[in-house]
């Protein structure tokens, strides 16, 4: 049963350093508000695994909690670079950033895999492309019926996934809908499990064969009412176009970049305090 | 330049033309920026039944604001269902069931094939690009394929540093060698003309070039030796009902996002 | 895109002679409206596959429709035994069936790999079962990073699958929702497919996530209300136990079997003229 | 028999035996007949955390009623959420999420193998029963499993014609060697008494006896020489709280289809 639980203190008790990480949303119910709390407590040595790392992994990069990504595409949708990743591979800072980089039908196949407990993931992928030749995690096996040549790329199995969903029930079973993107896979593949929800409610509601996570296969659940923003959760919140492009030049310079996570992350208790730092500094650049 | 390019930017001819390909009923993987508004205009213009599919899950968008990212909650609201990206890559593209795959590019080389990885050497890269997203599967697996960039040398290279995602590799019948099924990148469209391959070598060659743009000007777009069809066209100028329509999407996009199109994410 | 069309001329332009056919449907939104119209119009040589044939393939079976099954669990649920197919394993009545059998977890990995277009399914499947000694179609694989064994079989790629379904909108996109067994996975592996509806609407009203599958990935759509029966379609009917039960006296005797299947389904016109005649012989036999 | 097992039935008492080694919170993957009435029992009963997951694709379900088949509307209607079939298959049971796997059988060897598929030689059967079902990946995956079925020489035999589902294969560490991951069948629960693996050599022993039945009725119901438990103890009676529960289901059950309890469907 999941323990429906404050975010720090799911974080404090799942979240190790040296862990492989999984923070999932495509595009949508991206949980920023945990990747927030992960560098507040200072998490070191982290495997992060993620099909789009955006922002939130500009930031964990930037602020030194990653040594190595697992992705198929980085950037800032809608906007351009992610300047901190770029600076983590082309220049090493903070550190050296070690990358394993497939396609997106490669990662979704190795959560798929992971979820079902295999120990590599089967497609027809990656035929023509240069990646097999820089990432020797993909690999090629043959048909035993008809001899044609199969992409073949380990499971993703994180030690922790963490996602953000619209709603839990009293007892931590979770509900999301609209745009699911990996999560459910992402889940299933890992070990432990954090979920930050909108709201805590009654009774789901779920419409029949809705995407619902049952309490008993999540490690913890935490009302982070928001804890997607600048991303958004369906039927909740709108993403902020704004903060994806305010992130542009921010991320551009390195002190810039650390003086900000300073006063909005490190320097707030939680992601409360975040959004009220956030909306002060937002209105004092108008 | 003719009077009659005054009445459309260089962006707008591009957009009209990569959204003219798109035929009515197609089944259209929609890669984000550039092919999700060509794509979006060929829906609300001569292709009304055209199906957008985005890798993120909405199968069947029909958004009224061009999405700035592949997940944006208006492609989930109009969609016919929203499945999980396990499953768009797994049932839909790999599943043989995408017609057109429209793509945009960082790069692309003389037979088609696409980097969007890394400037430099892979190990110590002069540019860090987004990498790979769909793009190599849907470039395989599309029964043909679409890429739309504006063009310059540096985006038209004779050689990649890097091939994220297979054209026709080597040309010649080097992809099929390859056992890529797709029949690869049928137009490659740009803000100067249309690029399509050589039947026989898979060389992309300009077969229609935008009313007011001179050869000369797109060779020197072009960083290899670019072959010229000798049955070169003039592209169609864009009729007054696509540009209306493509002005309406972007203001209303500009209004609901506070920025037109959505870039290359 | 689906033709909205009758069943009879679904049947007759999709399903020929010595196709492999998949009738899918767990227990819930069993085809048995398509699976007596392929037997009215005769159709021979067909390689039946179905992960639980219950009574609508002991009827196609013991009509000599078919040569071969590929299956994982052939019985009457609630009852016992399905007769006509066991007549014809064990007695090759009313010729001999060629079998091929798996295991539910292998068939359902066989759709998924077909529906994904993969020349076979990988899992980790029937270690220590007798199952591979008599089916040369299950094979083993090596994980090209941990050498482990792991099970293959062939996909599952019907040139034609029928399902039954709730709704479908007038463009001939179709709902389903409650059990939904392996029915999406058995229509995307299929070549052709035909879904029989319980009814054409205007709008689907499908709740975010639901199964939805496009009319453009179908054949044909037929409206047949209660094309299920005996089986259920959820909101719709409830499964009628009283059939299946009535089912085992019929099916033990091959005179019996040939008269029922005469006078309800070679001597009816369709779904709704077999209803008829089965209420009439269902009065006598109280 | 003794004035204590006139107050049930040899089923009833199986039932309630098999239900109570269902601990609360345990998941469990259901078989349909014997072992879904013990599940739905211990749910009624003593287990109301226990989580009930049926191949079809129900996660938690509650029915109010024993399903008669795998697929029963009431399955679905009471789950926390429905998936698809292979999702049961691949997510939850292969990926191990499995605590109890709760079958039937048609037979049983010494080792707790399950034959549901042939009596007879393969090509040529004698009886073909239904086959295989989930239950050769039920055996190797749940954490653990219970196997329910009536005691007779013709289902507890020395040596099957045909192993569907692994138990412990040729005993000792077959099974282990075997890589098959779970602990395998632990208790095979009958109307006659609870047979156990031996913890070294893993063969079904007789530990516990239904009050009322005597060794020598389970050993002339068993085709090998049972073993007996120099420990043997006898099974609790059915408590007056779970003997009403059982009953009340079956005859709710019986109102709802007509039919008690569910076949081995």
């Amino acid at each position: 049963m999941a323990k429906i639980t404050p975010l720090r203190e799911a974080v404090a008790s799942l979240v190790h350093d040296g862990d492989t990480v999984a923070l999932e949303g495509f595009t949508h119910l991206i949980p920023h508000a945990a990747g927030h709390e992960i560098i507040r407590q200072g998490r070191r040595g982290l495997t992060l695994v993620r099909m789009t790392p955006d922002l939130i992994y500009d930031q964990m990069i930037g602020m030194g909690c990653a040594t190595k990504l697992i992705f198929s595409w980085g950037g800032n949708p809608g906007v351009g670079s992610l300047h901190r990743f770029r600076d983590a591979v082309e220049q090493g800072w903070p550190h050296r950033l070690e990358t394993e980089e497939h396609s997106h039908a490669g990662m979704a196949n190795a959560y798929v895999a992971g979820a079902s407990n295999l120990p590599f993931a089967l497609l027809r992928g990656y035929t023509g492309s240069d990646l097999p030749k820089v990432n020797p995690n993909i690999r090629f096996v043959e048909c035993p019926f008809t001899a044609e040549k199969l992409a073949a790329i380990p499971s993703v199995r994180p030690d922790v996934t963490v996602i953000h969903a619209q709603k839990a029930d009293r007892r931590g079973n979770v509900l999301l809908w609209g745009i699911l993107g990996v999560q459910k896979e992402a889940v299933l593949a890992a070990k432990r499990s954090i979920v930050t929800v909108e709201e805590i409610v009654d009774d789901l509601e779920a419409p029949p064969n809705a995407c619902v996570l049952p309490s008993w296969a999540l490690s913890a659940v935490c009302p982070v009412p928001g804890g997607a923003y600048p991303s958004y959760a369906q039927g909740y919140s709108e993403r902020d176009n704004r903060f994806y492009k305010a992130w542009d030049p921010i991320a551009r310079s390195r002190d810039d970049f650390r003086a900000w996570m300073q006063r909005h992350v490190l320097d707030t208790d939680d992601f409360a305090g975040f959004r009220r730092v956030l909306a002060e500094s937002m209105k004092e650049a108008v | 330049m003719s009077a009659e390019t005054l009445d459309f930017t260089a962006t707008e001819i591009m957009t009209v033309a990569a959204s003219r390909l798109l035929k009515d009923g197609t089944v259209c993987f929609v890669g984000i920026g550039l092919p999700s508004t060509a794509a979006n205009l060929a829906r609300l213009t001569h292709a009304p039944e055209v199906v957008l599919i985005y890798e993120s899950g909405p199968i069947g968008a029909k958004p009224t604001v061009l999405p700035l990212s592949i997940g944006d909650g208006d492609l989930a609201l109009t969609a016919d269902t929203v499945v999980s990206t396990p499953e768009i890559f797994r049932y839909w593209l790999q599943g043989g069931r995408i017609d057109v795959g429209f793509l945009g590019a960082a790069q692309v080389d003389r037979f088609a094939n696409i980097n969007t990885t890394i400037i430099g050497p892979y190990d110590a890269p002069k540019v860090r690009l987004p990498g790979a997203g769909g793009a190599p599967e849907i470039a395989s697996q599309a029964k043909e394929v679409f890429i739309v960039l504006k063009q310059s040398p540096k985006a038209f290279v004779a050689k990649l540093p890097f091939v994220t995602s297979a054209g026709y590799l080597d040309g010649g019948d080097a992809r099929a060698k390859a056992g890529i099924p797709g029949a690869g990148p049928t137009a490659v469209i740009t803000d100067l003309g249309i690029l399509t391959p050589d039947p026989v070598t898979k060389e992309l060659t300009l077969t229609s070039i935008h009313p007011g743009v001179t050869v000369e000007q797109v060779k020197a777009a072009t960083g290899w030796d670019l072959k010229i069809s000798p049955d070169l066209k003039t592209t169609e100028i864009p009729d007054a009902g696509a540009l209306a329509a493509l002005r309406d999407l972007q203001a209303r996009t500009a209004a609901a996002h506070g920025q037109a199109g959505g870039g290359e994410g």
